[in-house]
């Protein structure tokens, strides 16, 4: 995970610097010099930790294929949390769920008796003294679903947004979709509400192997986005001061394309993949998983696990699902206005029976 | 005879009545400047519902000084004159008090119904882009229901005697002296803040005026 | 004789400093009942009490046969009341302020109440605020009578007015009084009016009802003799001895209440002379009787 | 008529009300058969209880002077004229008496009281 971030804000750095002196080629040849750096940095490190491991005592929890390694003294605590964690595992991601058992998951409470144990595990789960046990579960179930998620496919991982887990955010708040649809400033979610479903499909991610930059937006997000930029020379400038459209798209070129903000936050994207998994029925994500194969697009290999003809059949029953979702947020619920009439009479009431007339 | 009464109440708020009508048929037309295209014929949506938001906390407020200047004029004149003339009259007292709470209401329906015109008009004034909708009625519904609960509230405690007034602060003012004892002595108990946050959660009288006054939503 | 208004054993407090104590009114029905008292002594309180203005803390109050305060709406449909200060919402005009008396009263008598408009020259558009002190004693007063109550309750209602304006005031009253066979109870301090028009007198003071007689017998039973020798000590008199004064030389001045012509025998009886009676008016025997009941007689 | 009527006066103002009638009636201000003013003007005008009015007209009816009529007011009987001397004469004994009433407060005797009446009675005559 770090290194992935490490990269990034290299490439932001890079980009920042004044185009015209640096070319493409420097800028890799001096990000390659510093992760060999980090490499070598890191297997020391795991090193020193086996040799202090060996002298602490500590249990290894086991749920299904599920291992989870916690000092003696949290055992007690953590163990409830592993269950549950393995049984939403489970009823989500359907057989894929075994995955889980490859790599151990370690879970440390801070100030515990045996004070903080280096595991050589990968998925190391620090935690605050004497958590409630959702906490802990939830954070198992999230360690859960990274290790079943490595394996998926890249086309499936690159749509999929990380934030998907059992219980995760967001998996059926439609409403909050509603709203991010209806008031969204993106012309692509706008024309997806109104109804255009290649808008949608473009909005969701799914058109495949088309440039995000031209097909997520139209020129006016293009120059929305680069404005909200600091102020930058070159093409960002000339973009920001109103300049021609392919300013703004060569601006938003310098931009890694998994950096570029999608025209739909991943709140959206999960809300498709529960209707789709809802729709698949028990193993849909197995389903899911396995289609890679067969070289369909991200969005024909969705149609399949939801078992449904064709992807504008599903975005269609998504966006209808969206609609029909609509919150009414200004309306008064009868409750209150009952609520607002019998205070009324109540303290209306309280006058009448006021001692103010002796 | 309650026409009389409505009258005598009429005569003595028909000003600031009047004011504060204007101001309810002004504030919807005020809340919906701010629903235009911007220069790229675009609706900023998040920006046009925050303006709204902000005006929309007029609303309440509007409600709530309605309710206060109409107990006010009602009670004045008898608070002036110690209640005796209305006390010489021959019906029994609650239904006197009756009688002004339903003028009062009458007269209350005047800002009302001015919330609820300015809200149509200003809905049928402003070309609203897809997703949004304008909710006049429910708004005027919302204004209706909070000046109701301000005015019966005010009715009760200008219609009280100073000694049930007095008692009322009396209680309001001990609770907060305790409540800074309790904060000083760092304790951590905290009396007034459930029983404030009560006021507002749902079976409670404030919860009206909680809701999202906003004319046009999602 | 039925009474329009009995109060019995009537106890309130109003704070620490005034009280009435058993007081026991009766005011008879069609009578002119004149309520006598100095200030501060209570009429007014006695007035509200009557009314149900106020909650007495002991007592049974009878107004026209209800029981005051729980019957005390219909009572006040039938009672015309004028307050000693001016209690009408001054905002209104005065037809405005008519209107709005009359959806009170189901007996409201409208022509009457225009008539009584004309005879005391009031304009229907002036508004209260701007009305004269006469003039708002003559709205008081027309609103009283224009709802044909059977029963008038006055509060000073001509006190600190110009004779015209009280004359009127009074012709209007006793026009009214002698068309309906109404009961009035008119507290006052212009005895000279009372003493006209009254045909029963109370006196109260200090929260006590001093006396309750029919005007005629109240001012004759009030004599101020003068006696020559008259013996130190009275004895037991067939009248009241309010008060006695050493006058010049033998000759003394009594004040006695009850005083009946056959007493004249107690004198020779007791060796004095009676000079000569001197009878009071209603002003001056209410003054001995008030100085009287404040200081305990020598005598008694 | 009834300018002195003065209700500070220990007698009763029915009484001086029902006097000063008896007296208009023996005069002859007042002839048979007129019709006295009705209760409520009188009371009215003298601004006095219109109860006492009933009353001083009720004993006149007593002594026989008038004639109450329902609804049609009160009338002046025809009285014989030696009523009418009898009733002055009672009238007049009513002055004397006050006058020596009047005289005996101020120390005045009778015998004074006599003279001084044949005196003034002597310039009338003379």
């Amino acid at each position: 995970m770090s290194r992935r971030l490490l990269c990034t804000a290299l490439w932001l750095a890079a980009c920042a610097a004044p185009a015209a002196a640096q070319t493409r080629a420097e800028l890799s040849q001096r990000i390659a010099r510093l992760t060999t750096a980090f490499a070598r940095a890191e297997t020391a490190r795991l090193r020193a930790d086996s040799a202090a491991r060996a002298r602490v005592t500590f249990d290894t929890i086991r749920a299904g294929p599920m291992r989870v390694l916690a000092a003696r003294s949290i055992v007690r605590a953590v163990a409830p949390a592993v269950d549950s964690a393995w049984r939403a595992l489970e009823a989500t991601f359907g057989l894929s769920a075994r995955i889980v058992g490859q790599e151990t998951i370690a879970v440390q409470f801070w100030g515990q008796a045996e004070g903080n144990i280096p595991f050589d595990s990968p998925n190391t789960i620090n935690l605050p003294a004497a958590p409630p046990t959702e906490l802990v579960t939830r954070y198992v179930i999230q360690q859960g679903s990274r290790i079943v998620r490595q394996t998926e496919d890249t086309q499936l991982t690159s749509w999929l947004s990380p934030q998907f887990a059992p219980g995760g955010p967001a998996l059926d708040r439609l409403d909050v979709v509603y709203v991010e649809l209806a008031t969204s400033p993106r012309s692509k979610a706008r024309s997806c509400f109104v109804g255009d479903l290649v808008a949608c499909r473009a909005a969701l991610g799914l058109a495949g192997r088309e440039d995000p930059v031209r097909a997520w937006y139209d020129a006016a997000d293009r120059r929305a986005i680069v404005r909200r930029f600091g102020r930058l020379g070159g093409d960002v400038g000339r973009c920001q001061r109103d300049g021609p459209d392919e300013a703004c798209e060569a601006a938003l070129r310098l931009i890694p394309p998994e950096q570029l903000p999608r025209p739909l936050s991943p709140a959206a994207q999960l809300s498709l993949l529960q209707i789709v998994l809802d729709a698949g029925g028990p193993g849909a994500y197995d389903r899911l998983r396995s289609s890679a194969a067969a070289k369909h697009s991200i969005e024909e290999r969705l149609a399949l696990t939801a078992r449904v003809a064709s992807g504008d059949s599903l975005l269609s029953a998504w966006r209808a699902k969206v609609h029909a979702a609509r919150p009414h947020t200004v309306e008064v619920s009868a409750g209150s206005a009952w609520a607002a009439v019998l205070w009324g009479v109540v303290l209306g009431f309280l006058a009448l029976r006021s001692t103010r007339w002796r | 005879m309650f026409r009389q009464l409505l009258y005598t109440q009429w005569k003595w708020s028909r000003l600031v009545l009047l004011i504060i009508c204007l101001a309810s048929f002004a504030l919807p037309l005020l809340s919906v400047q701010g629903v235009r295209p911007d220069d790229l014929g675009r609706f900023d949506i998040e920006q046009m519902l925050a303006g709204i938001q902000t005006w929309g906390l007029l609303y309440p407020i509007l409600a709530a000084a309605a309710a206060l200047i109409l107990a006010m004029t009602t009670w004045g004149p008898d608070h002036r004159g110690k209640h005796i003339y209305a006390l010489s009259l021959p019906i029994p007292r609650w239904h006197y008090a009756l009688l002004r709470f339903g003028a009062g209401c009458v007269l209350l329906a005047a800002p009302v119904v001015a919330v609820w015109l300015g809200a149509l008009v200003a809905s049928a004034a402003t070309r609203l882009p897809a997703g949004l909708e304008a909710y006049p009625t429910i708004l005027a519904m919302r204004f209706a229901l909070a000046a109701l609960v301000a005015y019966a509230a005010f009715f009760a405690i200008s219609a009280g005697t100073n000694r049930t007034a007095g008692i009322v602060l009396g209680v309001i003012g001990g609770l907060v002296v305790v409540q800074m004892i309790l904060l000083v002595a760092d304790t951590n108990i905290n009396l007034v803040g459930p029983f404030m946050l009560q006021l507002f959660v749902w079976p409670g009288p404030l919860e009206i005026f909680t809701g999202r006054w906003m004319l046009i939503d999602v | 004789m039925s009474h329009a208004v009995e109060i019995r054993d009537l106890h309130y407090r109003a704070g620490k400093t005034f009280e009435i104590r058993d007081l026991a009114v009766n005011v008879p029905t069609g009578s002119m009942y004149g309520f006598l008292g100095p200030n501060g002594s209570g009429k007014t309180t006695t007035i509200r009490l009557m009314l149900g203005l106020l909650r007495p803390i002991k007592g049974t109050i009878t107004v026209l046969g209800g029981a005051v305060p729980r019957e005390s709406p219909r009572i006040l449909a039938r009672t015309g009341y004028v307050p000693e200060q001016p209690h009408l919402y001054t905002s209104l005009t005065i037809s405005e302020a008519l209107a709005f008396h009359a959806a009170f009263y189901p007996t409201w008598d409208w022509k009457w109440a225009n008539e009584l408009l004309g005879q005391f020259q009031l304009r229907r558009d002036q508004g209260l605020a701007r009305l004269s002190k006469g003039e708002m004693g003559k709205l008081e007063m027309l609103l009283a009578l224009a709802q044909r109550p059977e029963l008038l309750v006055l509060d000073e209602p001509t006190d600190g007015l110009d004779p015209v304006v009280r004359r009127d005031v009074l012709t209007a009253l006793l026009d009214y009084v002698s068309q309906h066979n109404a009961t009035v109870f008119i507290s006052s301090h212009l005895i000279h009016e009372l003493e006209r028009i009254c045909d029963w007198v109370g006196v109260m003071d200090r929260g006590r009802l001093v006396t309750e007689l029919p005007m005629h017998s109240f001012k004759s039973g009030i004599k101020r003799l003068r006696v020559e020798h008259a013996p130190a000590l009275p004895g037991d008199t067939p009248f009241v001895l309010l008060a006695r004064e050493g006058g010049n030389g033998s000759l003394e001045t009594w004040t006695v209440r009850g005083w009946q012509a056959p007493m004249r025998q107690y004198f020779e009886g007791v060796g004095a002379s009676l000079r000569e009676i001197v009878d009071l008016d209603l002003e001056e025997g209410f003054v001995e009787l008030l100085r009287t009941f404040r200081e305990p007689t020598i005598g008694a | 008529m009834f300018e002195h009527i003065d209700p500070r006066s220990p007698t009763p103002l029915y009484a001086q009300i029902a006097a000063r009638l008896k007296l208009a009636v023996a005069s002859g201000e007042l002839r048979p058969g007129e019709t006295l003013p009705s209760v409520r003007q009188l009371a009215a005008r003298l601004r006095v209880n219109p109860a006492t009015v009933v009353q001083a007209y009720r004993d006149l009816e007593g002594e026989g002077f008038v004639e109450m009529k329902q609804g049609a007011g009160t009338f002046v009987r025809e009285v014989a004229s030696d009523r009418r001397a009898v009733e002055r004469g009672k009238q007049a004994v009513r002055l004397v008496r006050q006058m020596m009433q009047e005289a005996g407060q101020i120390g005045v005797t009778t015998h004074e009281l006599t003279e001084a009446i044949r005196q003034e009675l002597g310039a009338k005559v003379a």
